[in-house]
Order: structure tokens, then C-alpha cells, then sequence
């Protein structure tokens, strides 16, 4: 994978997350910023590859990156749904 | 061309048929103008006033009449006034002709080409020259201010520290101009209105201006008539309305009446018994008293007070506001002439709507069908 | 490989549409649910690429930090959702901290360090370390344990910029080349962790939730970074989403608040303007702003508008019209209560509100509206002051003992808008302000309605 | 403890001072009620209501007042009910106590504990009680009504088909209670409305209703005195203010003057040049003219035309309005009496600010220190 | 072939921004500047980037298309604006299917044209075909060549189903190499030019501007699939934007009609619906959304409200003047034109924007406003209807004829709201709202401008 | 430059495309359509590659690509920035 291919991939990225979000009301501004935090959990992936690919060092910091990205993921999505459940109308 | 205003010579007439700055329009418009001496008195013009816009003041009826070709009036003529007038010359004025049938004759005599203010057509092209409206409307406006000044209450609700006020009730009878006005005014001050009339399309009239609409419940239908103007109603209907207006009225602390229907009589919808059944303290103001009174007990130009109800039956209430009154009428009149006379030329276009339609006596003629009918038969 | 960038991408679109669906109040909990199934993708994606990972090591990580993940999610209190988002983010922070570290120890000594590298996980490592620390002192500050006012001292600023610069010189070291201590790499971590709470603890509770929406962006970014160390697509997509997206939504919390980012951040410098005392007697206001009494309105069923002389004074009567009919039309009812001495002459009020077309059945007076405080859910108090001064029920020294007054204080909440806490007509100090369930709303009535109805149209 | 209605006995007074409602009020309080028969017809009461409500219904004066304790009106007793009133008997009315020395004087004779609705303190908790508020805020009110009712002029802006209609121009001087109300009448109705006063924090009272405030600029204090109650002002502050009143009535076409300042003749801020320089059809309604008027040309209860100038001397609107200022001045009546007498008893709490405050002669004393000067003065 | 790429990014960027500025009237003619730095660059990038390229060539092709293009653009008249993009956007389609059939042609026969490359290539040349051709009919259709009118025959949705299926047998023949025959990929080219006419004759001339913008989404496409053939990068991204926006735009345009694409492209056969007709004459008005209206008035310096008897009808009075403010808000100048017979009655208007406290010094009678019209940007023409009718002022016959009217047609752009094609209290119809510069909005007045007032706010 | 990589790019651009134009007032729909449809004139690039690789029947049908896409760019810019100017303030 060359440099400008992911250079490029991550400019446009940039582009989509600035205009996906226009006009959030002030009551999603927490679900919202929980749902994305959620998603930076993505760093799972990170940490999956680096049990394997760092030593043994990599492994065990990868493992604990594993359990955090875990708790990020996990929790984020959970909360987020949580609060959400509210807005449903009574 | 020469054009003469005439001082109005009836009692409380304060208006006047031209303003100096209407005559300074029609003599801009190809006229020479002739203003008889303190005719602007009244509604504060002053002869001097006249005479800088470019009029000729003249001292007397027969010295302004003499020669001229157009007359402009407010009131209409009287019979000596007639008899000054030239032959063939053009006389303008507010006219119920189908109640003055001896001055239309006399007209017809004379050859006079007459036209009544009464007779513009009310369609958009003419509302430049509706003095109906435009009359009616200060009448619509000050009835509801004299009403107010009659009440023994207060118009608005109030919340005060010595207790709360309600909102006066008006009721509205005949939501024409005068009655959209009247409306209007009410709303204002802070009333709560109702209006009621016989023509269905006005129901959204009235509540464009923010006020109830009182309905009549009847199988008949209601009282539309030619050119939009209200006609009889059935006596089912009649019945019904009776009834409503009663519950009404006996609910209202001011009443103002317009009901009209052209060249007959106005209607009466309130009668002595339903004024015995309102409020003490209530008032009854009848616009329609120059026709004979929508209320049972008005008398013409006079404020009567039955048991605690006031019934009012100024019948000129726009000389009341002879300042604006004047303007306005002044303009109508002028916007008429100048569109009979362009660049000093009179041009009587018989086929144009509005001046056949305003044209009541014409080289000898009657030409308004429903005055030349009442014409032969009396 | 083919196969899992195809599902990373996959992933990314969901993740797209997840956080573009969260936006809308319609759609937000799909919105929810399809980025968790991108994430689901996404880790499936990666550990079926991988033949020689050890299953078992990740599956026992993936379990433990589900269940705590899933233990504070479901035990935490809906009052303390803010807190809980970020310690998850600060946790996410670590973990893309952890794996560019892990990288670094990794391809340390070995020619793969090269300069891109290096710098991306020293980048990486910065960020998440700095995300980590800062969203655990923003944690504290929301729970309790460190105090949520400010905490300020002198050269706090100078520190930070010290620590900055050290991070760049470091980090520049390390980047290239130039010195492979890893002791330099250890004191870009500490320093990251103090920059984390030195960044934090200056800023004031209210403010906290816009400062852990921009770690949240940091965090974003962080993840993107580790991308490029691993040079993973997945990574970098989801990291630049979430970061471009976090910073647009600080932004617009910001906004929100009326403020500048930079002010928010290094601003907030030390002011405390929620105590306010008139004579003698301390009241402790609760001071709000629009969008939180928009929120409070937004609950409510019943809401009573009480207007006073200030409303006149603001000529604010059609924007209280506007806010009532907004809140009608969002199913409320709503009245106004009438004192007969509100304003300056007799039937102020009326003549205010008739101007404004409020319709005459919505008006009550004293004796019809007091009843109907005890299940009202919000009054809000517009500019009235002697009106609604509950000593007029017992304070007998009180120059207005005996006179009936507005209810207000029965209803559930009580939302109150002046200028100022300066006193009205009688000059004499209102209880009401510092009461538990009032909450005060200071501006300009007219300008605070304006911006009301805004806010509870955009709710 | 007997209450006694007397029914009025001045010209045009067609107040009373109990409402069937508040006689009601005031037995359920404790007290036993007498009305003079006839005393609330001109405000639509009957007898027969009175006595629904428990009232005992007296033929005449002397039988209302023998062995009555308190004694209840609007306007001031004359110097014969003074005679028939039982000596340490409490009298209520409205009453300029500084003006009415002679019968402050007999009162103090009779030992009669005399209060005057005037005097009630303007603060927040006597609100209830403050018959100057109600009486003063239907003054406004009416004012504007009646003059707008006397123009030649309509007050909104019209935009029609026969011109353009400039709004009327108001000016309120003195924005007090009737001031305000008054304001916020003829804003209503729609015209530009500007105020001025002595006071400076009345600026922002004017403007809360909407209306535009006239400032005088000169270096020294404006008129503020005690209890919120406008002085006498400076000679350069006068200089300015009558400058500035000139040019704005001369620009006005309703002016509507309530300047009062209490204990003192009228202030006269419009004199007859300023008169002269109005608009002819312009209107004057001088609320002060009770005061002797805050135009040089107003007389009392009259109408007067001055050069096409009307001048309204009306000095009791109030009572123009009989049906709510009689309930609202009797609820301010009812109010004070039961804020004196708790369960049929009487208790004259000397300290308390509102007794104190209303209280003018008591034991034989005049207790009203300014009302006390001028009698021992003259 | 970095930096190429890298410029190719820079490039894409600048296309973004441009397209996304484009979209707003204060910075559109920024975008279309920053969009052609854009294709600068990219150009510049490209030619750099091959040593081997004959420069002369190039250049000469480069001079004839300059001169081509800007003659054009120069010498047309603004009215024939559209046909003008139709046919650039035609040569722009032709270029693409041009280089995708020199690759074809070179690769022919060679390994290089495996599936992946001989399928994109088919798709870039159809795609870029059809819209070469189809660009063309659309330009004859506007300039007159071709009858502006549906040109329709039975059978022409069948005879098109049979080409799309000709062209997908043929271009999967080419495709997975059954067979490599030239005549095949000549039929492909035919067949494509053939559909572009079919799929564009039908559709009449009113809907032609979406019909231009589907062929710029197509041409975005085009030179996506060559980007994808000559594995570039820059034409991949910039196609991929023309495509997707093109596609948003021309969604927008169809709504902004109230019809659906399917409906412009395949329903149109034969009615032109977009033409109301009342007594005798045709109207042709465009309909448009409250955000539009939104936009258009965002672009304003100067607004002139006209209030007619509609607005009472609704009671929209307050309504009216809040968005009034919200304008004048936006800093832009807010006047009333006050006809004297508007309403039912004299002074109508002046009581109803009375009651909603509109300053007097805002109305401006007849007399005073229609100087004002010249220079206005924006007449909002409210329930009004005869009074701003232009008959008055130059159609004898009228019933109306000489009446003087507001010269609301002498602004820029002129927004109508009413409910329907109704005429007003004169019976009369109002070519106004045919006119080139009106777009009419309909719905209750009250609805339509409280919806307004949202619109303005979010903008 | 690998498969996943251009798809990927691919994909993002097109949900970029998707996302920046949201409302355009009606009077600028012309001028936007010219302008994106300028920009679709990168197939510039395109003729610009093929003139050199594809041989000499791929240099003249580039050659003839390049006058194409030329049109379609300079014309296309131009003529859109002739409509822009009618909305600058007189
Ligand atoms: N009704 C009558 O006839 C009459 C006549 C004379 C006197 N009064 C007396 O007036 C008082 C009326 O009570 P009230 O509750 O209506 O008024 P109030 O007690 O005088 O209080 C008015 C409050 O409005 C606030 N305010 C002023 N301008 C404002 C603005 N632009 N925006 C928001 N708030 C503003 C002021 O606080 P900030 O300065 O902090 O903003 C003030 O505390 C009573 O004491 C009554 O006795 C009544
Ligand atoms: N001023 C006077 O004194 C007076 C008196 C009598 C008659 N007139 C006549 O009335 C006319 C006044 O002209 P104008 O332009 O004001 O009114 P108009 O010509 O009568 O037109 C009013 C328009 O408002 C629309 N409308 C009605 N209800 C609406 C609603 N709820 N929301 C939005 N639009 C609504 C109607 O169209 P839709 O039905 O399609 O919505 C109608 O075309 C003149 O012809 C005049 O001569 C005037
Ligand atoms: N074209 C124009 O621009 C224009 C201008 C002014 C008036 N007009 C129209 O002219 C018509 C007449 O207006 P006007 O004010 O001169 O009317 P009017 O003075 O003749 O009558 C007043 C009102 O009384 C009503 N009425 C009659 N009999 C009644 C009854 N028995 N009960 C209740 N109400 C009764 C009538 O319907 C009318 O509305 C209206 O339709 C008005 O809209 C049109
Ligand atoms: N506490 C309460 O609730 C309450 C109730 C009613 C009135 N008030 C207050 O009582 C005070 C008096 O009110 P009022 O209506 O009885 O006053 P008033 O009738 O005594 O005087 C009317 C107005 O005339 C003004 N005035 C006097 N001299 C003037 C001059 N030379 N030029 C111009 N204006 C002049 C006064 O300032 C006053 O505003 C006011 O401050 C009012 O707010 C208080």
C-alpha cells in the first residue's frame, strides 16, 4: 500500500467526517459524541494485530490494548443505545 | 372646463368635495376651478389655501354656478342650487337617487348629466373613486370609538389589584366596509367581536380580522344580490336570524349596526323587545339610520337612551372627521372627474363601466333603471 | 488481505452512515446499532486475516473488557452518562497509545523505524496517552472525586507551553534518529499524561462535555495515527472519521454555549459567577443557560409563563408568544398567570400581551392560576420579581407580608429569567431565586426568549 | 359594627361606594349594611340587588347614617351628612383633604376618624386598596377614547385607495397611572404616542409600553419628591420643558395632560400661545382640570373650542364609566375596611403604614401633618 | 508518479471545495475559481509527469479545445446557457469513451485486457457515448435543431429495453473474452449513441436542465471507469464527485419540479404538467420549497414584503414579521409595499401588520415602493394577488387595466406564496407567476412562512 | 496501486460527492451543474495518458480526446463563471 493511496484515503475520510455532521440538536450532542467515541474503538484492530505482530512485549501491551479498546467499544456502544432509549416517547 | 365646489349648506355637513390639494390636481388636469368663498371653513381650508393651489374664490352660490360646467358636492343639491346650474353642465355628489326622486327630476329638466358617488361601480379598477368606501370607513372606525365612549365599561380585558375586568362584547351587524372597520377598531381596543351577516364570503372576511363569525343555521339560502351587494332573505332565515341576533345582542355591551341593502330600506334586525332584553349600560350604534335604522327604536341624528341602553343615530358620522373625511372623499371625487377628462377634454365614454355605471341622469334621460323605474311610477 | 481492506471499507460506510443516522433524532438509535455492526465487521475482518494469532489471548482480553465495558454501561446512572463516555474514550485513547507503543518497542533498533514510523507512533502515542489522562481527570471532575470547578494556578499556561515544546523536541529526537534512548520515549508518555491533566483541571464542570467531545476527536485522531503505523485502512478511515466528525461536534457545542473553543479551553480562568449575594442574606443561585431550560421544557407537560415588568421593559411580549405556541405545538399547555400588580399600572400585562395576540383564555388571574401551580411542571418567570416573592406568605417583616402573590414555587421547576439579581419595584431581595427547583436564567428577556425559541425548535 | 352607603349627591357622580358584590364581602366580614335607597342606580345596582346581598335598604340620609360606625362614599360628605353622622364615627372617601379644609375641620368636631382614598400609600402591599390607581387608569383610558372621539383625524395609519392616512400624533404629559394608561390606549388604537414627565425613571415605564419618551435636557434635577410623587421643578428645568412642550403640541393632534402634583394646584404647562400654535381640529383633554388644569384655557367640565382648538375640562371620567369604576373603587373600598376590621372588630393599628397613612382626622385631631398646616394657617 | 498522485489529491480537494461553495450564492464564483486551480493542477501534474508525452500534440490539441470552449463560451447569449453545458458536457463524455477506446485498442489482444480492464473500459466508453450523444440531442432540443417538444413513438421503451440488453450481452462477450472481435466493441459504440438519442428525444424541453444534469452525473462516471482503467487516481476521485453530486443535484432539480426522476426520464411522455392553464392562457410557473426561498433570500440585500388579502385569510401577520426580523437579523434591508386596495377593506394591511407590531416606518405606500422595486432583490409576494398583477399596467382588455400596481416584477426574483393557481377578488389570472423571474411557493401563508422562518434560521 | 485501495477511494469520494451538496437555491442550479460539469472534463487527464501510451492509433484518438476534454473544461469553467457574474451586486 503506498504512502499516497492512505494519504489520500485519509484526506477524503477527513472530508466525508466534516460534512456528515451539520445540525445535530443540543439533546443528541451526548449520544452522539458517545456513538463516535465508540467507533474510535476501531483501535481494536490495532490492538488484535499487534498480539500478534509485536513480540512478546507487543503481545502483552496488545493485550491490554485489547481489553481498552474492548471497554471503548463494548461500553460506548451499550451507553450510547442506553441514552438513546430515552428519547423514545413515553 | 370650468369646475365649481359649492359650501355645503346642510346642518353638521363639515366635509367638503375638494381639497386644495385635489384642486390643484384637477387644475393641473386641464381645469379652471372656481371655490365658493368658505367652503374649506369647516374642515379647516381656508379660502387662502384654495386660492394658492390656483382656485378662484367665488362669493355665492349663483356667482360659482354660473358658467361652470362640472359641480362637486358632498351633499346633494338642493332644488335653489339646481335652478343656478347651467343646462347640460355635470353635477358629481353623494346621492341616494332612488330616495330623491324630485332632484333627479329637476336634474332631468335641466338636462344636468348627474352622478352619484353612491353609483361607482365597487369593482378594483374603481376603488381610487369609491367614496363609499372610503366614507364608510371612518364611519366603521369612529362608531366603534363613539360606542366605546358611550360604555359604562371598559373595552379590554384588565387584571387588576381591585379585581379583573372582562373584555367588553361587540357584536357587529353587516360586515361591509363600515363593519370590517368596526371590527377592526374593536380588536384593537381589546373587545371581543362578533360579526354577523347575510352574504356567506364574508365570514372569511371577518376572521382575516381576527373576529368570531356568528352563523345562521337555515335550510335558505342566504342574502346575496347583484354586484356583490346584500339582498332580502327569506323568511325562514329571517327567523332564524331573529333569533340569534336576540341571544346575541342580550350577550353584547356595544352593538353597531350596518346592515344596508341598496335602494330600499335598511333592514331591521334589532327591535324593541331585544333592546329591552340587553344590558344595562349597553349601546347601540346604528349606522344605518339614514335609511330608516337596522334598530327598531333609532332616531335619525339622535342619541336616545331606552331604559339604560343607549341606541346612537348619527347618520354622519364621517362629518364628525371632517378632516380626513374631506381628503378622502375629495380624492375620490377628483380621481372620478379625471378619469371622465383627460387633458381638459370631457370624454363621457358611455360604454366605460364605471361612468355609465355612476351616470343616473344623462341629456334629459334617467339612465339608473331602478331610479327611472320609481321616477315614472310616482 | 484483499478481503478484510474490503471489509474495513465496509466497516468505514457503516461507520459513515452509523454517525450520520446518530444526528437526527429519528434515526439516531439505527444510526447506533449499524455502526456497532460496522465495528463487529471490522474485528471479525481482522482476526480472520491473521492465522497466527493467538485466539485465546484476545478472546480472554475481548471478554474482560466487554464485561466491564457492559457493567458500567448498564449500572451507570442516566445522570452520569457524560463521566462514563469519558472514561470509554479515555480507555480507547490507551489502547491506540498501547498498540503504537507496542510497535515502537517492537521495531526498535531495526531499520523499519524509519522517520514516517517513528513520528506516526510517536504521534499516536502523544495523542492517546494525552486522551487517556485528560478523560480520566474529566471522569473525576463529573463524578466528584476531583472538583468540578476550576482549578487554576499561576504559570499553568508557561507549564504547558514548557511541556508542548518538550513533546516536540523529543519527538523530533526520536523521529530523526538522532537518539534511540528509550527513556525519551518514556518521557514523551509522562509528559503526555501531565499535559492530559493540566489541560483539564482548569476548565469548569459546565464546560466539561465540550472538552470530552474534542478528547473524543483526539482519540479519532489517534486511531488514525496508529493506522498509519500499521498502515491499516480501517484504522486510519474510522480514526479520520471520528476525529473530523468530534471536532464539528465540539464545534457546535461551542456554538451552543455561546462560546469560542479557545475560550472554553484556556478562558474559563478561574470565574465563578454562580453565587450571587444582594443584602446581607446569601442566595445561592443555580445559573443556566437556553438550551438546558429548552431541555427542562422539553419534559414538561404543563408550563405557566409568568410574565412581569421586565417582560415589558424588554418588549419581549411576541417573543414570550412565540416560545408558548412553540411549546403548544409540542403538546404542552401552556397559561399565563396574571398578577394584578404585575408591571407599572394596572392591567400592564394585559395590554403587553393583547399587543403579542395572546388569546384572552390563556390569561388567569391570581385566584384562577394559583391552584393550577401544584401540577405544573415548569413556570418560567419573565421579568416578574415582587410578584412571585414567596415572603409574601410568611415573612411578617417582609414590606410585602399579606399580599397574594403567584404560586410559582409550587410548581416542579421554576425557570427564571432578569437581568441581574437586582431587586424590583419594593426593593426588597426574592427567596424564590435560591430555592432548590428554581433555576435562574440571567439576560435580557427578550434577547433569552429569542434564543429560547431557537433552542426548542432545534431540540 | 353598621356600614352606611349613602347614595352620591353631587352632579354627574354616578359612582357608589359598594357594589352589591363588596356589601356582600363586608357581611361576610362581620359588618351589618345599610344602603341608602337609590344610591347604585346610576350604576345599575337596584335597591333589590343590595338586599340580595343582605344590605338593609334606608329611605333617606339621616336614617342611613343614625347609629351607623362607618360611613362609606365616593365623593367627599357634604357639610349637612356631616351633621347626621354619629359622633367617633369612621368616614371613608375620596377627598383632597388639602382643599376641602372646611369639612376636614367639622370632622375633626364630630371626633369622626376620617380616611381618604387619596392617601392610601402607593406601595406594593396597599395596591388592593388604591382607589387613585383604579380611578386614575380609567381617566386614561377614557381620555384617549373621548379624544380620539373629538378629532377630525383617524388615529392608526391607512394606506387606501383614496390616499395615504399619517398615523395621529399623541402626546401623554405626565405618565403616571392615567398617563400610562393612556399611552398604551391610544397606542393601541394606533397612533404615534410620545409622554413626558418630570420623573426620570418614568422612561423606562413609557417605553415598556411601547411608546417613545420626551427628554428635556437641562443641567438640573428633574421633579422627583417623596414617595415616588413628582415636585415643583427648577426655573432653567421649566425654561427647557416649556420649550420643548411647545414643539411637540404644536406637532401633537391629541394632547392628554394628567401632571398632578399632590397637595398643589396643577401644574400649567400648556399656556395659551402653545395653544394657539396647535394644528385647528387638534384636541386637549386636560385630566389636571380638577386641579385647576394643566392648560391655561381648560375650564372645568367644559368643552371649550379655541380657534378650532378643542379643550375637554372633563373632570370625572370615572364616573363615565360608572358600571367598573364603581366596582372597582368599591372593591378598593371593601379592600381597606376589611384591612381594618378583622372579624367585626375594629382595629385602628395606628402603627400599621396603610391605617396611618390613609387616616386624616382622628379624635378630634387632623392627623394628615400637610392638611394639619394649611387648617391651623388659615 | 508520488507527487503526480499527491497532486491529483491536492487537485480532488480543490474540486470539493469548489463544487461545495458553488452551492451558495456568496461563494460560487470562489468555488468555480478554486475548482479550475484544481484542474490546473492536475493537468500540469499529468504532463509533468510523462517524459515521453508529445508535447506538441498535446499542446495543439490543448490550443483547438481552448479556442473551441472559450469561443463559445464567450459568444453565447446568457439564455442559452443550458445547451451551452449540454454540449461541453457532451464533448466532456466523449473524451472520456475516447481514451477508453484507445486503451482498448492498444490492449487489444494483449494479457493486459483481462476482465477487470476490458469491463471498465465497455462501461466508460457506453457511458461516455450515450452521453456524448445524448448531450447532443439535448443541446438540438434547447437551441431549436431539434423540436423542443416530446418526440415519442410506441415501442420506444421496448426498442431501448433491447438496446440496454444488446449492449450488456455484447460488452459481456468482450468482457470475459469469449470473443474478441472488434465489430463487437463498434456495436457496443453504436448502440450507445443510438440509446443516448432514444432516452433523449422523448423528454420535453422544460425538463431538459435535469435531463443535462443526469448526463453530467453520467459524464462524472465516465471518467471515473477511465480513472479505473488507467488505474489514475485523480479521474477516479474527481469522477466519483461529478457522479455523486451530479446525482444530488439532479435529485434537488427534479424535486424542486415535485416530480421524480423516474417520472422526468421515463413518465414524461407527453404531458406537460408543469403548465397550469386557468382561463385560456398558459402559465408555466416554477414551484419551489421554503428552503430554497431560504437560499434565495440568504443571497438578498434588500427585501420587499408584499402583503395581499391571502395573508389576513391565514392570519399570518406574525408570522410575517418574524421572518421579517429574522432578515433584517441577517443584516438585510426588510421594507412592507402597501397597495391601497390589498385586503377587503381600506387599511386593511395597516391593521394587520399593526397587530403584529410592525414599525410603521417599514410600510411604504404605492407610491413610495415602486421606485424601490429597480433595486430590490427579492419582492415575497404574501396572499397577494391583483395588486401586483402587470396586466394593469399594459393589457387593455384586463378588467384591471390602468390600475396602478406594485412593480413587484422589476426585482430581481420574485417569491409568490398563495394555496393554489386560484385567482384573486378581480377573477382574474396573473401572468406574474409565469414569469421568468418568479418562483412561486405554495401553501397557507401562515405554514409556509413559519416553515421560512426555520429555514432562514438553520441556514 | 492495488484493487482495494482505488475502491476504497473510490467509495469515499463518492459519499464525499454525496454529502456537499445538500440545498442549493434554484437560481444556482445552472451554474452549479456547469461547474461540476467542468470539473468532469478531468477525463483531460485521461487523454493526456493515452496520447503517449496508446500508440498511434491511441496518440490521435487522445489527441482528439484532449480537444474534447479541453472544450469541456475551459468551456465549461468559462462559461460558468459568465453566469456567476450576473449575481455579483451591480
Ligand atoms: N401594576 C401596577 O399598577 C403597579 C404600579 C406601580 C408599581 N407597581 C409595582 O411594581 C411591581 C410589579 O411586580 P413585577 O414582578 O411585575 O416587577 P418587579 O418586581 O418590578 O420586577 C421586575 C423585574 O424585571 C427585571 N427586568 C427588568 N428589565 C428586564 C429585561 N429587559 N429583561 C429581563 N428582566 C428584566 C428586573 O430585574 P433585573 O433588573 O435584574 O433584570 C426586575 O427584578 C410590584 O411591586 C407592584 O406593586 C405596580
Ligand atoms: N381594500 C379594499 O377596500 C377592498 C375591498 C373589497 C375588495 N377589494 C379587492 O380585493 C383585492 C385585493 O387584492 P389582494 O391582492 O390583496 O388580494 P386578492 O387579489 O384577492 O388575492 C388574494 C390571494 O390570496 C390567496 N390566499 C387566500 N388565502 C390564503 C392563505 N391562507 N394563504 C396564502 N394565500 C392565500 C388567494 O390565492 P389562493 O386561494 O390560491 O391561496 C388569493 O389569490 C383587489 O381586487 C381589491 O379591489 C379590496
Ligand atoms: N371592489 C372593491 O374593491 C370593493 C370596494 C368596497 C366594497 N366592495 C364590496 O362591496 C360590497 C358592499 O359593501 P358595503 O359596505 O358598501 O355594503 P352595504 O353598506 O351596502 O351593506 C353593509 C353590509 O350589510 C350587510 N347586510 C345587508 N342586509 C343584512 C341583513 N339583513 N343582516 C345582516 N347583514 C346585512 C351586507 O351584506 C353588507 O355586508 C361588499 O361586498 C364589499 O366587499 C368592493
Ligand atoms: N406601589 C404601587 O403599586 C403603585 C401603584 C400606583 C401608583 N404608584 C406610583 O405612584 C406614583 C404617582 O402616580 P399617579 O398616577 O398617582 O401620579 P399623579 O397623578 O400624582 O401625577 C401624574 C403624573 O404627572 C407627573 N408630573 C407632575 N408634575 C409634572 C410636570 N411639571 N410635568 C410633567 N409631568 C408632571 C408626575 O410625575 C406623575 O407621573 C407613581 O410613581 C406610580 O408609579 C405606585
Amino acid at each position: 500500500m503506498d504512502m499516497i493511496n492512505i494519504l489520500t484515503v485519509f484526506i477524503l475520510a477527513i472530508f466525508v467526517g466534516n460534512e456528515i455532521i451539520t445540525k445535530v440538536p443540543p439533546t443528541l450532542h451526548t449520544p452522539l459524541m458517545s456513538g463516535s467515541n465508540a467507533i474510535s474503538g476501531i483501535a481494536i484492530v490495532g490492538a488484535i494485530i499487534s498480539t500478534k505482530v509485536g513480540g512478546e512485549l507487543g503481545t502483552w501491551l496488545g493485550m491490554v490494548a485489547v481489553i481498552f479498546a474492548t471497554i471503548n467499544c463494548v461500553g460506548g456502544f451499550m451507553v450510547t443505545n442506553r441514552m438513546l432509549k430515552m428519547f423514545k416517547r413515553k | 372646463m370650468i369646475a365649481a365646489i359649492l359650501k355645503e349648506n346642510i346642518q353638521g355637513e363639515t366635509r367638503v368635495a375638494a381639497t386644495p390639494k385635489t384642486v390643484k390636481e384637477l387644475i393641473d388636469n386641464g381645469l379652471q376651478l372656481r371655490v365658493q368663498s368658505g367652503a374649506g371653513e369647516s374642515s379647516f381650508h381656508s379660502d387662502q389655501a384654495y386660492k394658492d393651489a390656483g382656485g378662484e374664490i367665488t362669493p355665492d352660490v349663483s356667482s360659482t354656478l354660473s358658467g361652470a360646467n362640472i359641480v362637486l358636492k358632498v351633499s346633494p343639491l338642493t332644488l335653489d342650487e339646481v335652478d343656478a346650474l347651467d343646462e347640460g353642465s355635470i353635477y358629481v355628489s353623494l346621492l341616494q337617487t332612488t330616495k330623491e326622486i324630485a332632484l333627479v327630476k329637476r336634474l332631468t329638466e335641466k338636462k344636468v348629466t348627474g352622478f352619484s358617488m353612491h353609483l361607482i361601480p365597487r369593482t378594483t379598477l374603481a376603488q381610487s373613486m369609491d367614496a363609499l368606501s372610503s366614507q364608510a370607513n371612518i364611519a366603521g372606525y369612529k362608531s366603534v370609538l363613539v360606542g366605546a365612549a358611550h360604555l359604562a365599561v371598559y373595552m379590554p380585558l384588565l387584571m387588576t389589584a381591585a379585581g379583573t375586568i372582562p373584555p367588553a362584547k361587540v357584536l357587529i351587524i353587516g360586515a361591509g366596509v363600515a363593519g370590517l372597520q368596526a371590527i377592526a377598531t374593536a380588536n384593537r381596543l381589546g373587545a371581543q367581536v362578533e360579526a354577523f351577516d347575510v352574504r356567506p364570503e364574508v365570514k372569511e372576511q371577518v376572521e382575516s380580522l381576527g373576529a368570531k363569525f356568528v352563523e345562521i343555521e337555515s335550510q335558505d339560502k342566504e342574502g346575496v344580490g347583484d354586484g356583490g351587494y346584500a339582498k332580502e332573505t327569506s323568511d325562514d332565515y329571517k327567523k332564524q336570524q331573529e333569533l340569534k341576533i336576540k341571544e346575541r345582542t342580550a350577550k353584547s355591551d356595544l352593538v353597531i349596526t350596518t346592515a344596508l341593502i341598496p335602494g330600499k330600506p335598511a333592514p331591521v334586525l334589532i327591535n324593541k323587545d331585544m333592546v329591552e332584553n340587553m344590558k344595562r349600560g349597553s349601546v347601540i350604534i346604528d349606522l344605518a339610520s339614514e335609511n330608516g335604522g337596522n334598530c327598531e327604536l333609532t332616531q335619525k341624528d339622535k342619541v336616545v337612551n331606552h331604559n339604560g341602553i343607549i341606541i346612537d343615530g348619527t347618520s354622519n358620522f364621517p362629518a364628525t372627521m371632517q378632516v380626513h373625511a374631506s381628503q378622502l372623499y375629495a380624492r375620490n371625487v377628483s380621481s372620478f372627474v379625471n378619469y371622465m377628462i383627460k387633458e381638459g377634454e370631457l370624454k363621457l365614454d358611455l360604454e366605460d363601466e364605471i361612468i355609465a355605471g355612476a351616470m343616473f341622469t344623462h341629456k334629459g334621460e334617467i339612465t339608473h333603471q331602478q331610479t327611472n323605474e320609481l321616477a315614472t311610477n310616482t | 488481505m484483499e478481503y478484510t481492506n474490503l471489509a474495513y471499507v465496509a466497516a468505514a460506510v457503516l461507520f459513515i452512515i452509523g454517525i450520520k443516522r446518530l444526528g437526527s433524532p429519528k434515526t439516531a438509535q439505527s444510526g447506533n446499532a449499524i455502526a456497532s455492526i460496522g465495528m463487529l465487521i471490522a474485528i471479525i475482518a481482522t482476526v480472520a486475516s491473521f492465522d497466527l494469532l493467538d485466539f485465546k489471548l484476545i478472546a480472554i482480553g475481548m471478554i474482560i473488557g466487554s464485561i466491564i465495558g457492559a457493567t458500567f454501561a448498564i449500572r451507570v446512572q442516566m445522570t452520569q452518562m457524560p463521566q462514563m463516555v469519558a472514561i470509554f474514550n479515555g480507555f480507547g485513547g490507551g489502547a491506540s497509545a498501547l498498540v503504537a507503543a507496542s510497535e515502537f518497542f517492537t521495531k526498535h533498533g531495526t531499520a523499519d523505524l524509519n522517520t514516517f514510523i517513528s513520528g506516526t507512533i510517536i504521534l499516536s502515542v502523544f495523542i492517546g496517552t494525552l486522551t487517556f489522562s485528560g478523560s480520566f481527570i474529566a471522569f473525576g471532575k463529573l463524578q466528584g472525586f476531583v472538583s468540578g470547578k476550576p482549578i487554576v494556578f499561576s504559570g499553568l499556561q508557561i507549564l504547558n507551553g514548557f511541556m508542548v515544546i518538550g513533546i516536540v523536541l523529543i519527538g523530533t529526537l526520536i523521529t530523526i534518529g538522532v537518539n534511540q534512548d528509550l527513556n525519551l520515549f518514556y518521557g514523551i508518555v509522562v509528559l503526555a499524561v501531565l499535559l492530559g491533566v493540566t489541560l483539564t483541571i482548569p476548565i469548569g464542570g459546565a464546560d466539561m462535555p465540550v472538552v470530552i467531545s474534542l478528547l473524543n476527536s483526539y482519540s479519532g485522531i489517534a486511531a488514525s495515527a496508529t493506522g498509519f503505523v500499521l498502515m491499516n485502512n480501517g484504522l486510519i478511515i474510522s480514526g479520520a472519521l471520528v476525529g473530523a466528525s468530534g471536532l464539528i461536534l465540539t464545534n457546535i457545542m461551542c456554538k451552543g454555549m455561546n462560546r469560542s473553543l479557545a475560550n472554553v479551553i484556556f478562558g474559563a480562568v478561574g470565574l465563578e459567577q454562580e453565587t450571587l449575594s444582594t443584602d446581607g442574606k446569601q442566595i445561592n443561585v443555580k445559573s443556566s443557560t437556553t438550551d438546558e431550560a429548552a431541555m427542562i421544557l422539553d419534559a414538561a407537560d404543563k408550563v405557566i409563563i409568568v410574565p412581569g415588568y421586565g417582560l415589558a421593559v424588554a418588549q419581549a411580549q411576541h417573543a414570550a408568544r412565540e416560545v408558548a405556541e412553540q411549546l403548544e405545538l409540542m403538546g404542552k399547555t401552556v397559561l399565563y398567570a396574571i398578577h394584578p400588580v404585575a408591571g407599572r399600572m394596572p392591567g400592564h400585562m394585559n395590554v403587553l400581551l393583547a399587543e403579542a395576540n395572546v388569546p384572552y383564555d390563556k390569561l388567569k388571574d391570581l385566584g384562577d392560576i394559583n391552584p393550577e401551580f401544584e401540577d405544573c411542571d415548569v413556570a418560567i418567570i419573565l421579568g416578574a420579581n415582587d410578584v412571585v416573592n414567596p415572603a409574601a406568605r410568611h415573612d411578617t417583616s417582609s414590606p410585602i407580608y399579606g399580599m397574594p402573590i403567584l404560586d410559582v414555587d409550587k410548581s416542579r421547576t421554576v425557570i427564571v429569567n432578569k437581568r441581574t439579581m437586582n431587586p424590583g419595584f419594593a426593593g426588597i431581595q426574592n427567596e424564590l431565586f435560591g430555592f432548590e427547583n428554581t433555576v435562574m436564567v440571567f439576560g435580557d428577556a427578550k434577547e433569552m426568549l429569542t434564543t429560547l425559541y431557537k433552542d426548542l425548535k432545534e431540540l
